[in-house]
């Protein structure tokens, strides 16, 4: 089997490559979207963090 | 079963008192009644073609958007709250509530079916399978209506919510009712039809008191 | 000690370790890669398998590689659901912390994968029904039930006080159980468009063991994927509630280190 | 008002409501903690607390509308999770008043009644005369003044406190400001049910912002003062 | 027993009851399944009327597919191996369509007894099989009614 | 002209607020195109044929239901008798507030409306005349809404009140409007509707105001 | 604060709002008939009567909500009608407080202050803190104590009457039954602004079912008793 024979996929290339594109694409934006949001929790808490040591130090 | 009664009649004293929430669905009716022959073109076939479908689609819509008010006036007033703390069985007044304002929309949406699909000039067998269908489904429309409306009932604008919540559990007793209306234009059996909307009727009236107590409960806080 | 009840009590523990935010922070930081290595290698392999090695079907030829990942998202759809509301019961009638997390962090993931069987079915349905959609009994219940975790979704979201919107959402989760069930059997129930049962149908599955492993493969790997990703929402989700408290300040600073 | 007092200063078990190391989160804020309250009999609990340290809040996991973030209230030992001896002996006035605008002030009393399995229209009129608002009895409740809604509410609690049925006496008023939007006579009148609802061997969880030491309850007081719970303002 | 438990073994009662009733009237409705279309069967007995949209399925009759004379119009057989409904259809037929392939059709019949169908759909059953495989399956789907010796039901 | 768009930008904070209120329209929309299908047989060209109508009854119930909450919340946490006694010009700010209910409803309505259409399989030039026609339309309904519910605004359920002052008003605006539509679905000329809806719209914003402020002044006492 | 006495004291005119011959009728009861009442700059009118007398009802005819059944009211010696004199000079805080739920502390106050073309966010953060709220300044005012909403209406009043454009400076205040849900310390901070609004040539018109003899407010005080005007209860 050659590739572009593969990538043909006999006829079905549209519907069988943007299914498995999709589904590829959605986990990995899962993915990529929890770390992301993971990250700015965690910035968040880091300068919450930060604003309250310096309050007690001014206080 | 005496709070249940006792219920009833408050919310049946309580809509005469207020004749505008009494023929709420009447007027429904009658707008939509009124807003599609304005709507669509001329065609005398079309209107009595999907007639009944529209039907279905008022009586759901109509049951949809009273839910709001079910719980929310006595939430504001505080009516809820002491029948929370009061109330022996909480499920057994809100059934009362809950069938009271069914009688205000459920049932009179039906008795007055008829009479619209008369203006739609529907085959008068059909009107009859409207009329049974109707009688078993909104019921259970209202009641799991009533579901939604207890989870958000401390929210101000919750109407939509609601929409969101309570579409997906609409939307097989809409298949049902209005899938029997079909089948019957075109001669086919309606038994099994009559049927599913019984089961899931008798599933609401057993389940919905208690959901509709435990979210009430959960929700005011 | 008999083994029945050494069982026993191990799973109390670990029942006890996860209801804890903290406990649970802890452990997920372990199996969190775990899960999404093996998750990652079966894909692999599946989709090697799939795509490469499984045969052609004698009727739908290449299109029927779809199945690869439309059977995998239907089932997790339906599996998601299932899990969310059973840790919505588990969150309200034991009062656990953790059960609601986990059943909030499944509502968005369940939706796409329930996006995903719809839209892949939908375009698989394209060639080999002749339409894209149509009102039958599968269709329409798998769209109910995507609306069903917009719901729950939406429920959470509308309410200010955290304690609140959980039970809320849990109520929800656990009244729309009913539709799982009518999902898995409507092709059964109704005379629908939508096939029968392949993989767990009468006498075995209908289908050769070289288009089976990859499909087998495949489920898998989006299972322990739906676990790597609930891992990694519900230590976002915990980290954000109980961001005020000693452990986690202590875990960031320590972090930050 | 007497058979009340009567049939339950029998019982051996004089205390009514427990709340043990109670502690309540509201949003970020912990609002108190490690709170031990006990209500017995011819007790009146008042909470004192500045604005906003969460006195309604207290009051409303007392009387089970929410449930505290961690600790326990027992109602004569039992918990209090559907607990249908509590809801029969126990009512609340809060600052929504549970009045049905569309209903005058006589039917909304009778609904209450009724639940109670009762009819009898001289109670109700007993009731309002109490507290001197016979003259609205045929007003919807919309059209009442703040300070006779505030009344009505108070009528009714007294209806389902009179109440002769068995199980249906409310042995504990669970009071959010009761005297908010009342003139001095009508406060001097209420104070004087709550004595003799005290002397019957009811008992009363109330807040207030003023002191009761000037009032008829003052023997009757125990204070609870929230600032002193860890509060985090 | 106390109030409480009394309330309790109520709430049981209504929950077992309910529930029973609602499981008896669910197994009703299975008996007379909810159908999506119908059989040439059954629209042999029962008549039609040219108003209704019908919506038939059934098995592409093997030797029956003919295309009319316009070019784009297709014709054949819908059976359930009993009775026949011809079916004419102008349009993109889906891919799966071949002699012996269950198909759903929907459209009126007209005066002449044809299903002028604005739709017609493919129905894939639960059974795949690898190309190699393929000519012996082919051949048995497409004589299925030959091997029936009854109505076929889809 | 300031307090206008004062009032305009708070409306449209509390609706961010309340992300429910702001998607209602779609979510009405979205409710109203899954009923049909549901509840119509199954014929492919009938969505087609009655689509427009239905979306134009779609508009029109959406803001007759939404009027209900306009001035409720308003009146009933107090900040419409602040509006009365302070403001200037009471007028100008119930505008804003009016155009901004508006624009979360009616301009919603008429942006989605495209969307809908294609999944009613409606031709591509109704799009267009359907869109125009929404967009001149739809401030018409909400201005004249308003008046019905600033009239009925003391009233505990007024909705079924609004509706019945409100509807012959409407009924002008849907019959040139859904009249565009099958006018042109014919072939015909729509110009003398465009021009009937603009007059309509027109007198409607020079009154509505007036009457609305003067309404409000004498219902709340 | 200061400006506001120095532009206005400067004014020949002392006298703010006059009502002549006011007769309400509510139903079938007339509530009050026959009464005259000035209002001056620096004086605080203290309408005082039971429950049910008249007081609201008073309240909203003097701040133009709603109509007498007879009399007039004057402001600055000009009809109450379209007075945009009038509706820039006073500020009232009824029974309801005028609070957006959804709205937080902080958005309530900048719209009002807003509505006034004025953008200053120190003088939002000063009004909070004046009252004591500052600490709620991002709660939504649904998530309010009941208190803390009052506070919060009454920090509405301040702003606008401290705001500094030309007109909108609210020289009379009309607060009904201020004290309400209020605790002592607040109760004893309202009463300074009081004092300090009235010393700054403010007026105010109030009701209030307690006497104002022990407080701050006793030397500005006018009282005005409902009874006596012939309500036939
Ligand atoms: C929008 C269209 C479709 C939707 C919503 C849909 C939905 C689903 C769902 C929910 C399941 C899981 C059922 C269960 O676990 O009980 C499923 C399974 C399956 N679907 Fe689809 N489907 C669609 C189209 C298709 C098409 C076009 C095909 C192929 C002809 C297909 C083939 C399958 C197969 C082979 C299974 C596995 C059956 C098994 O459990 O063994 N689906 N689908
Ligand atoms: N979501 C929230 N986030 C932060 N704080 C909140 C939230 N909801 C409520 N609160 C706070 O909880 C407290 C509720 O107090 P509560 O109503 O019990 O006070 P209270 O003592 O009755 O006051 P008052 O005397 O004013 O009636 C308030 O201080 C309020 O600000
Ligand atoms: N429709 C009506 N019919 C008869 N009486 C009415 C009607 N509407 C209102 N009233 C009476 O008018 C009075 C309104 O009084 P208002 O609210 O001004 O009293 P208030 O002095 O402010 O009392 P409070 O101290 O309780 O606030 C009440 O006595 C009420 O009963
Ligand atoms: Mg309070
Ligand atoms: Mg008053």
């Amino acid at each position: 089997m050659n590739w572009s024979e593969f990538f043909h996929m006999g006829g079905y290339a549209f519907h069988v490559w943007s299914c498995w594109a999709l589904s590829t694409a959605c986990l990995l934006f899962i993915v990529a979207f929890a770390k992301f949001r993971n990250a700015r929790i965690k910035r968040d808490i880091a300068r919450q963090i930060q604003r309250e040591e310096r309050h007690q130090n001014n206080s | 079963m005496n709070t249940l009664l006792l219920y009833f009649k408050r919310e049946w004293q309580l809509l005469f008192r207020n004749t505008g929430a009494l023929i709420q669905p009447l007027v429904f009716f009658i707008i939509i009644a009124l807003l599609f022959p304005f709507s669509l073109p001329a065609e005398i076939t079309l209107l009595q073609k999907i007639g009944g479908g529209i039907i279905w689609v008022a009586a759901v819509l109509a049951s949809l958007l009273s839910l709001e008010n079910m719980f929310q006036s006595d939430y504001q007033d505080g009516t809820l709250e002491q029948a929370i703390i009061h109330q022996r069985s909480l499920e057994m007044a809100m059934l009362g509530k809950v069938l009271a304002h069914w009688s205000a929309t459920g049932l009179f949406l039906t008795v007055f079916s008829p009479l619209l699909c008369l203006t739609f000039n529907i085959p008068s067998e059909q009107i009859w399978v409207l009329f049974f269908g109707l009688l078993l489904g909104t019921p259970s429309l209202t009641l799991i209506g009533a579901v939604g409306a207890a989870i958000t009932v401390t929210l101000r604008r919750g109407g939509v919510l609601i929409a969101i919540i309570i579409l997906p559990l609409y939307i097989p007793v809409l298949i049902f009712g209005a899938g029997m209306l079909s089948q019957s234009a075109q001669g086919l059996e309606i038994t099994s039809q009559l049927y599913t909307l019984a089961a899931i009727f008798v599933l609401a009236i057993t389940l919905a008191p208690f959901a509709i107590a435990s979210a009430l409960r959960a929700t005011i806080n | 000690m008999n083994p029945v009840s050494i069982i026993w009590k191990f799973l109390v523990t670990v029942y006890h370790r996860l209801g804890s935010p903290r406990e649970f922070y802890q452990i997920a930081q372990y199996t969190t890669p775990i899960f999404g290595l093996l998750s990652l290698v079966l894909f692999v392999c599946g989709a090697y398998l799939g795509l490469f090695q499984a045969p052609a079907d004698y009727q739908q030829g290449d299109s029927f590689r779809i199945i690869y990942v439309h059977v995998p998202a239907a089932w997790l759809s339906l599996f998601v659901y299932m899990v969310m509301a059973t840790a919505a019961a588990i969150g309200i009638i034991w009062r656990m912390k953790m059960a609601f997390v986990v059943a909030i962090c499944s509502a968005p993931l369940g939706a796409v994968f329930t996006a995903l069987a719809l839209i892949t079915g939908s375009i698989w349905g394209k060639p080999i029904w002749g339409t894209w959609w149509t009102w039958d009994a599968r269709l329409t219940s798998e769209l109910i039930l995507l609306f069903l975790y917009f719901g729950v979704m939406a429920t959470y979201h509308a309410f200010e006080e955290r304690k609140t919107a959980e039970k809320a959402m849990a109520m929800l989760a656990i009244i729309g159980v009913v539709i799982v069930p009518i999902i898995h059997y409507s092709v059964e129930w109704w005379s629908s468009l939508h096939q029968g049962a392949t993989i767990f149908a009468e006498g075995g599955p209908r289908m050769p063991a070289d288009m089976l492993t990859p499909l087998i493969l495949m489920i898998l790997s989006f299972m322990f994927f739906y676990g790597y990703a609930l891992f990694l929402s519900a230590q976002n989700k915990v980290l954000l509630n109980e961001r005020k408290s000693q452990w986690v300040k202590a875990a960031i600073s320590a972090a930050e280190k | 008002m007497t058979a009340l007092a009567a049939t339950h200063k029998t019982d051996s078990d004089q205390c009514l409501l427990q709340g043990h190391d109670l502690h309540c989160v509201r949003g970020e804020r912990s609002l108190f903690t490690g709170i031990n309250v006990t209500v017995n009999r011819g007790q009146c609990l008042h909470i004192v607390g500045a604005n906003g340290s969460g006195k309604t809040s207290l009051l409303r996991i007392l009387c089970g509308l929410s449930s505290a973030d961690s600790g326990t209230v027992l109602w004569r030992k039992q918990p209090l999770a559907n607990n249908v001896d509590f809801n029969a002996s126990t009512a609340y006035v809060g600052h929504k008043d549970g009045l049905k605008n569309e209903l005058t002030a006589i039917e909304n009393l009778r609904f209450q009644q009724q639940l109670e399995g009762i009819n009898d229209e001289q109670a109700l009129d007993d009731c309002l005369a109490q507290l001197k608002i016979l003259y609205c009895a045929d007003l919807s409740a919309q059209a009442l003044s703040f300070g006779q809604r505030r009344r009505l509410a108070f009528a009714r609690l007294l209806l389902s406190s009179k109440a002769s049925s068995k199980t249906s006496s409310k042995v504990l008023w669970i009071l959010d400001e009761p005297f908010t939007g009342i003139d001095i006579h009508g406060r001097a009148l209420i104070e004087d049910l709550c004595v003799q609802h005290l002397s019957d061997g009811g008992a009363i969880v109330m807040t207030h912002h003023q002191s009761l030491d000037q009032s008829g309850l003052a023997k009757y007081r125990s204070e609870l003062n929230l600032e002193a719970h860890g509060g985090n303002l | 027993m106390s109030p409480s438990q009394k309330k309790r073994f109520t709430i049981i009662g209504v929950l077992i009851v309910g529930i029973s009733i609602a499981t008896f009237l669910a197994l009703q409705a299975m008996q007379s399944s909810i159908e999506y279309f119908r059989t040439p069967s059954q629209i042999k007995h029962e008549g039609f009327s040219s108003e209704q949209v019908y919506r038939v399925a059934g098995l592409v009759r093997k030797g029956s597919v003919s295309r009319l004379d316009d070019g784009v119009t297709q014709r054949f057989n819908v059976t359930d191996c009993e009775n026949d409904v011809t079916v004419q259809y102008t349009g993109i037929l889906p891919d799966l369509f071949r002699e012996g392939q269950a198909i759903v059709t929907l459209g009126k019949i007209n005066q002449e007894s044809v299903l002028v169908a604005s739709q017609v759909l493919a129905k894939h059953d639960e059974n795949y099989v690898p190309n190699e495989a393929a000519d012996a399956v082919m051949l048995a789907q497409a004589n299925k009614c030959d091997n029936a010796d009854g109505a076929v039901t889809y």
